[in-house]
Parts: structure tokens; C-alpha cells; sequence
């Protein structure tokens, strides 16, 4: 199992903070992820619909598209980041 | 070692500069940045953001700063550094972010600072989201200028 | 138009920003400057200063400070400005000189703050002399990195 | 008369904070009036022996070599200023 973390208009589209995912074969990659996400379609397809604007990391670090997450990582998902 | 908080508390930005410098004479400069809530968004011009609510990555926001801050610590020769992020909601006026930077010559003090709120913008785990006068909220969006102004730093 | 104080008191920054932003909403950043007294000069690095005296020439002072927070005005859209600049004699820790710029954006506030703390350091009328801890005392020296960090800003 | 005032290790050099001085001519440069100083030895000589590390204001604006001092007008000799 992974958990998976959402935050700013995608928390909002998904309409989840966090849900936790069986990874089919124990591993895969931020990109491969994101894909299945998106084709869950309704809130889902909505918030991962524009790649450019979607952000990742994997337990707590930055991380791209080629990442690899494994099973009991910490993934989350976002918008380019605004504080400051 | 920084002095980092991450709070919904607001900052008191005398006494944060005291407790940096208590006791010390080896000091010639301290850099300081607050951040603060703007009423008016850029394309606007107008007070129309009634509040604004910042949300984090609570289990990233910390090491994610330090991060930060050991870079700037790395970069400069720093005598202090201090960094306080709020979350949650605030109103217009209030302060959102501090950042002090203090070291034996002005311009690593004023750089340091410069850096520290560039990557903050650019590398922390947090997200505006301002409410309006007319009810609906936006989310900020990252600014193409954020991201210039951190990448300045990437080739030193 | 700028809160300019030329005085033997101390300072105090966080009523000086308190001042400076009361009742605003409009304001995004506050760059601020402190430099205080350091008690190692760079050659030797060990604690040899004992105080620091600062004269400066009364007439010209408050005139030529004005003439500096003017041309910060004129170049960045500031919403506040502040310089207080300490003259007679300090022990090591004290503060010495303190700018605040305030506005919309960071980047003018930082910008102008960096302007503001070179252009005093060259271009207003005060002298310091180190007392040593020999017993001696020494007028400090313009520095070449000062005059190099106020020119940067005369190609803008 | 002309009002001249001297800072920092200038101030120390000359021995005196101020003094007045009759022009001659009614005017004088800068340049000049350094000369002027600079020949009547003993700490004036020593204050004003390296042209390079003096500043000059007249009526409290900065001055160069070539500026014109006119009767009633305030002088300072200062070395580059320090502060901030």
C-alpha cells in the first residue's frame, strides 16, 4: 500500500486530503501513477488534467516524473508551490 | 543552526531579532524580510482579498526550510539565521513570513536574505489561497517571476 | 516620503516597522536593514574594538539621507521608508544604522533596501572611529567593495 | 568670510572644528583653497598632504576640485565618509 496526499485545488478536485492505493506490482513510476489517477476521471481526471501544473513528492522530497515509488512510500500531489 | 518555525501563531519581529543577536558582538549586519497580506491582487489593483489562508505539507514544511536555510548557511557565512512561515488563515495587513539573515558584512547578511525568501517562494510546501469581496477564492498562482528570481541563485 | 532620524538614541525596529505599516494593507514586503557594532576588525578578526564613535556633520546630514531616500522613491514604488542613523559613541552589539522599505512587491522592497544601506555607506556625511582595545584609536577606512556596491546601482 | 569646517582625523590634523577665513579675491576653486592650507604647514600640511583621501562640501552639498567657493559660503574638509 502507498498513501497518497493532496494539496491546494487539487485536495479540492479530488475531494480527498489522503487515500491509500495497492500498487499492482509493488512499484511504479510518478508518471505512471499520475496516468492512472487521471483515468479514474470525474474529480480526478479534473485535477490531474493539465500535467504542467501538478507537482509530486515522494516521502516528503521533490520528485519527477521518472521517480519510482515503491510499496509504503508517502506520495503527494500539488500545485507549484506559493508561500513566501 | 537555524531557527525555524512553521505556525499559525503571528511573530513578534523585534524580539526575533533579539533572541538572534543576544550577546553577541561579532555581528556588523542583519537582513530582514517580512512578508506581509496584500488587500489588492496584481491584476486588479483594488482591495478585493478579504483573507488569506495559507496551507502546507505539515509533514514536509520543516525539512523542506531546512533545507533552505542549510543552503544559505553553506553559501554565506552566516552568524544567525532565522526563518517563520505562517499557515492558516490571516487578514489583510498581517504578517505572513519573516526571514533574518545575520552576519559580519552587509552583503552576505542582504543576499542571504534575498536567497532565503526566493527559495522559500520556490521550494517550501505551501499555498495561498486568497478569499474575495465578491465570496468566491482563488489560489494564488506560482508567478513565472518566483521562479526567475530563485533561479538566479542556481549558478553561484 | 521617508522618516528620516539622526540621533544618540537607540532605535527600536519593531516599533519602526509597527509605525511604518500601522493601519496599511496595501503593503507586500518590508525589506529592512540593521548594522550594528561589531567588535573585530577584518584584518585582525579577533575581538579588539572596544566602541565605536560616529560623527557625522550636522547641517548636511538629514539633507543628504533626504536626497538618498528620494532617489529610492523615485526608482522603486515604495509605500514606506525609514533610515535612522545613530551618531556619537557605542559599545560592540549596539545597533548603528537602520532601513525599512516597504511595498507591494519583495523584490522592490529588497532591492531598495540593498540601495538605501550602500548609498548611506557612501554618500551621507558620517565618519567612524574604532577605540581599540591597545588603548590606540583608528578612523575606519572607505572600503573599494563599498564604493563598488554603491556604483552598481548607477547604471539603472 | 568664508566658514571652513573639518571632520573626522582632518578635524584632528588641523586642530580645530572650525575657523573663518577672508578670500582674497572674493572667490576661489576648491583646489585652490586646499593649497592655500596645505602651505601653511604643521597640521594643515599633514591634514591635507594626500589630496586623494579628501572630500569636500560646499554649502553641505558635496563638492569637487573644481568648484567655485564664494564669500559667505560654508567649507568642509572631510576624508570619504564611513557610515552606515
Amino acid at each position: 500500500m502507498i498513501t497518497i496526499l493532496y494539496f491546494a485545488w487539487l485536495r479540492e478536485r479530488v475531494g480527498l486530503n489522503e487515500e491509500a492505493l495497492a500498487l499492482p506490482g509493488g512499484h511504479v513510476s510518478v508518471a505512471d501513477l499520475t496516468d492512472m489517477l487521471a483515468a479514474r476521471g470525474g474529480g480526478y481526471a479534473s485535477a490531474f488534467q493539465n500535467r504542467r501544473t501538478i507537482r509530486c513528492a515522494v516521502n516528503q522530497e521533490f520528485a519527477d516524473a521518472t521517480a519510482v515509488i515503491r510499496d509504503g512510500d508517502e506520495v503527494a500531489f500539488f500545485p507549484p508551490v506559493t508561500g513566501g | 543552526m537555524a531557527r525555524i518555525v512553521v505556525s499559525e501563531t503571528d511573530f513578534d519581529v523585534g524580539a526575533e531579532i533579539a533572541a538572534l543577536t543576544a550577546g553577541r558582538t561579532d555581528i556588523g549586519g542583519i537582513g530582514c524580510f517580512i512578508g506581509t497580506v496584500r488587500d489588492a491582487v496584481p491584476q486588479a489593483g483594488t482591495p478585493i482579498v478579504t483573507a488569506l489562508t495559507l496551507e502546507h505539507y505539515p509533514a514536509m514544511t520543516e525539512r523542506a526550510i531546512q533545507r533552505i536555510t542549510a543552503e544559505a548557511e553553506r553559501r554565506w557565512s552566516l552568524l544567525g539565521c532565522t526563518v517563520i512561515h505562517r499557515v492558516g488563515r490571516m487578514q489583510p495587513g498581517e504578517n505572513i513570513v519573516l526571514v533574518l539573515a545575520a552576519s559580519a558584512h552587509r552583503q552576505a547578511a542582504l543576499d542571504a536574505t534575498a536567497f532565503l525568501i526566493d527559495w522559500l517562494k520556490t521550494k517550501a510546501p505551501f499555498w495561498k489561497r486568497e478569499d474575495l469581496a465578491d465570496g468566491g477564492s482563488i489560489w494564488v498562482e506560482a508567478r513565472d517571476a518566483d521562479d526567475a528570481a530563485a533561479a538566479r541563485w542556481q549558478t553561484q
